[in-house]
């Protein structure tokens, strides 16, 4: 019985969808633009931070050894760093690669490095830090910390790139925040009203409905199901076109001036889950509170 | 012809569902007189307004279980107001009704859609969903009550049958004459085996022949023990009834008989 | 005559307006939406555009001179530096204040210049180019230009970071191209499918008026002033809570860790009215499209 | 009583714009057997087909300038397709249709809003719109054609008047019982002078004594020159008229006298 009842309220959501097609075309149209527009400015928002945080590879840290360290203490301290959960030493400088390297960036002046009795540049390592995962760490902690350490006489990093970086990075998670909470907000309030706008082009079919004698329920839920079906086609279509602009990006390699090759990522599997659960809850929902509004008889 | 078949067909109060069922069961397809119940239909004091149009004053009636009443009346005389009050359609300004003991001005709105199911409304301006066909339009009545789907396309031929529409099955409202769609709400009315059938104007838009024919029918209607209340302008047409009339004028009750 | 009719169009328009209260509400809040979200993305695509463009600012290049040159020379490579649109002259370094750099720098180990007998440094320009415009130059011309010309020895500017920074132009003119088509569309496609529920909504007048006798036009016209009301409508009020938006965003400025206060500028004049006319032709036109539809009778 | 102000209140012929006014002006009020255009409505082998229904089937008919014809038939037989294919509301499958010698297979669009501007049509579900008032409903008609506003008033008053329905001028079609709608349905035809008068069912929702002033009214207005169709099936109520009859039946013309 109560499966008889449900295949019926199927069955009527379907046709109903069928006998009112332009106005469901229109619905699941807005539905999946709005849905397809909010999942882009996700995807572009995903792929901007793992790309910002790429260059946050660039990140490298000089730390300058006490003349004459052991080499223990030197080990204790390449040690140190390597158990940072993203650093990795790129190379050890000894004093004589240093001065060879001063040498070399001095060019054609190298001759006034002739006259020096003693090496007066310090032996250094230089870290690095793993792709993606460079920020995770605060770089004025490290340096603190190992400046502290025995054997070490200075820590150097780009504190300016750095900087901006940061910078870069907190501009893209508010302005993130910014547009994707009004791109929620607007989507939410353009789809609850074209589902109301779909509703009321057949409030005389609830109206009638009542009249003979339907319940509420009776009368709600084949609307709820035509909302969740619309949710669920439009998610579907959503992030199926989503799926081939990226799959068109991705193989079709995009070659920005001098940035070289952009690699995309997809939407996370959550998110896409995320995405459509909300779509389907937004057809429900949206159904749900428009089709409440034309009760009154 | 078709009418005859109503004779097998219509077994008002089988399957009464909760509330309504308990006092209510007819007895024998008669009412009695000394029963409580055997009103069906109480008004007391009935007024309203709409907002400063007066549609309905001080209107007191008392329909008996299996009654045949007519209520006629000149155009804006309220009969439409009426039938709709009885049948929880419109609040009243002031008064009570009483539908099987039922006080419609304290029934939950679940109660009420009980009720509905019990009652057959033929609507003057039929109230036909445009995007379902005949058959759907129909069967929508039995549909609110969960009936298998075999009882409901038993039921409905029939129905649709009897109002000698039985080939527009198919086709959508838009598409039927005055006529047809006025007999389409008929069978909507009669399709669930009403206890009370209230018909408003049912024949305004049926030639002569046709107004005959859904007149048998609601006699045979009536005749199994259904209550009926029909609003009607063309008084002449049920005069040889010699059933209760009720005149209405400007929402007062002028002439009973 | 032809007034009587304008102002009958203009009375049935806002008398529709009234009756159709919902509808014309729905139908405003959906364009407001729309308008909104697209000139919020405007407004953060030009911000951003006009930072990071001020960070062109740190762009910089050294133009080292022939040791020996003479003082005619020099002006003359000062002034074709000066010529260009957008380059400025920061400061002119000396030999002698090569050196004394040198030495600031090296710090600790300075001792190691004390042996030197002749200067091996050059002198040299220091170029800025001007805030917001740095990119409008080819850096890689002005450099060849400039090592073509007699007495400069050589060019020097930071090509890492302006690859990043061309990179990142790049990057947002293409972004924002991309999400503000897409955006374009969508909205497009919602605000006049949501034009066409409303009017849907209205078939029944439609389909009345034509019945007793009324000209196409005499049906469209009523039609197309609701449009166009509910276009000025969304767009004057989009305009202002965007500009309300921009108003507190620039009194309370916004600290970004470590990138300091963003100066926000409003949408520029021709942008708003831009967006304003678009807002308006989108009413006008979707209502032109969609009333068309409901015209079989 | 009201009706009487008919007499002063309808001039037809008065204003006609355009192709219309050429041929077919009135000759004091009477039309004139010999003339080619005192034949207002012309008919020829009409089929009209709604999918496999057919509904009107090779219909032949003349209406001479000023002649009163009832439609009648019973429910479904075509006689509002019958309305609606004069109208151009609906375009025939096959056959000719002439109205003043314009033939409506090949008007243009603006032609026809001009010509639906001289044909009155009382529609069997009125099609009034909701969300406008009485009056404005009613002006809608005058509106249409660009006249002067204190014209536009003055004609819908008395149109209103004349269906006695002066008091519901403000009220919305939505409030007003089935035969004040039918009224307004009326009242809106009338209140351009049409040249035709196409009636649908224009009783069908009235009692016998409004039937009576309405019938009362189309007669005024027929005096005046006005062509009259009207279909009905209460043809006993027009019996006493002794008008011209078409009956039909399944889409044929059955009987003519
Ligand atoms: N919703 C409403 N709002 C305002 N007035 C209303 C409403 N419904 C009905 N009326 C008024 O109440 C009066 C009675 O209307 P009702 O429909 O009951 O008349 P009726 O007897 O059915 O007439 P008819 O024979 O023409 O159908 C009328 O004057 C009508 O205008
Ligand atoms: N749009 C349509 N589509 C399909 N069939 C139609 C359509 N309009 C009318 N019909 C059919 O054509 C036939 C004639 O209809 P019509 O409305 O002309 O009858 P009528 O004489 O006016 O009847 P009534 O007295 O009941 O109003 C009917 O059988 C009807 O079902
Ligand atoms: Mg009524
Ligand atoms: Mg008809």
């Amino acid at each position: 019985m109560r499966l008889r009842l449900w295949s019926y309220f199927l069955r009527q959501a379907l046709m109903n969808i069928m006998n009112n097609r332009l106005v469901h075309v229109i619905g699941l149209g807005t539905m999946f633009v709005a849905i397809l527009i909010f999942g882009t400015f996700l995807f572009l928002l995903i792929n901007l931070n793992t790309w910002v945080q790429g260059w946050g590879h660039s990140l490298s840290m000089s730390v300058y050894l006490e003349d004459g360290i052991s080499e223990g203490k030197r080990d204790m301290i390449a040690s140190w760093i390597k158990s940072l959960p993203t650093a990795e030493i790129d190379r050890f400088i000894t004093k004589e690669g240093a001065l060879k390297e001063l040498r070399r960036v001095l060019g054609a002046q190298a001759g006034l490095l002739e006259g020096l009795s003693t090496n007066p540049l310090p032996a250094s390592l230089e870290v690095v830090f793993e792709k993606g995962e460079g920020l995770r760490l605060d770089p004025d902690r490290i340096k603190k910390e190992l400046e502290k350490m025995e054997g070490v006489e200075e820590v150097q990093y780009s504190e300016d790139w750095l900087k901006r970086f940061k910078g870069l990075m907190s501009l893209i998670r508010v302005g993130g925040l910014i547009i994707g909470g009004l791109l929620c907000m607007g989507i939410l309030f353009i789809v609850t009203n074209t589902i109301k706008l779909t509703i009321y082009s057949r409030k005389e079919e609830i109206e009638i409905l009542k009249l003979v004698g339907a319940t509420d329920w009776f009368v709600k839920t084949p609307f709820l199901l035509e909302g969740a079906i619309q949710g669920i086609l439009s998610g579907i279509l959503a992030l199926l076109i989503l799926y081939s602009g990226y799959y068109l990006l991705s193989t079709e390699k995009i070659h920005f001036t001098s940035l070289g090759v952009f690699d995309f990522i997809f939407l996370p599997y959550e998110y896409a889950l995320l995405i459509f659960l909300a779509s389907v809850a937004l057809g429900l929902v949206g159904s749900l509170i428009a089709v409440g509004r034309f009760f009154d008889i | 012809m078709n009418l005859l078949a109503a004779k097998k067909t219509y077994s008002p109060g089988s399957g009464l569902p909760n509330a309504l069922s308990k006092g209510s069961t007819l007895r024998n397809g008669l009412w009695t007189n000394d029963n409580l119940w055997a009103k069906v239909i109480q008004l007391f004091h009935l007024f309203k307004n709409f907002g400063p149009n007066v549609a309905l004053r001080d209107i007191d009636l008392r329909v008996l279980k299996g009654e045949f009443v007519f209520v006629t009346g000149p155009s804006g005389a309220g009969k439409t107001t009426l039938l709709r009050l009885i049948f929880g359609a419109e609040r009243p300004t002031s008064g009570q009704i009483l539908i099987n003991a039922i006080n419609l001005n304290r029934i939950s709105r679940s109660s009420l859609d009980l009720l509905r199911r019990k009652v057959g409304f033929v609507f003057q301006d039929f109230k036909l969903l445009p995007k379902k066909t005949v058959f759907e339009n129909v069967a929508l009545a039995l549909e609110v009550t969960g009936e298998r789907g075999s009882f409901i396309r038993k039921k409905t031929h029939q129905s649709l049958r009897l109002v000698n529409l039985a080939e527009k099955e198919q086709a959508y409202p838009l598409s039927l004459s005055g006529g047809e769609q006025q007999r389409v709400a008929i069978a909507r009315a009669i399709v669930k085996d009403p206890l009370i059938l209230l018909a408003d104007e049912p024949t305004g838009n049926l030639d002569p022949d046709l107004t005959r024919d859904i007149i048998t029918l609601f006699r045979n209607i009536h005749m199994k023990g259904t209550t009926i209340v029909v609003a009607t302008h063309s008084r002449e047409r049920f005069e040889d009834s010699g059933q209760r009339t009720i005149v209405l004028k400007r929402g007062k009750i002028v002439v009973e008989k």
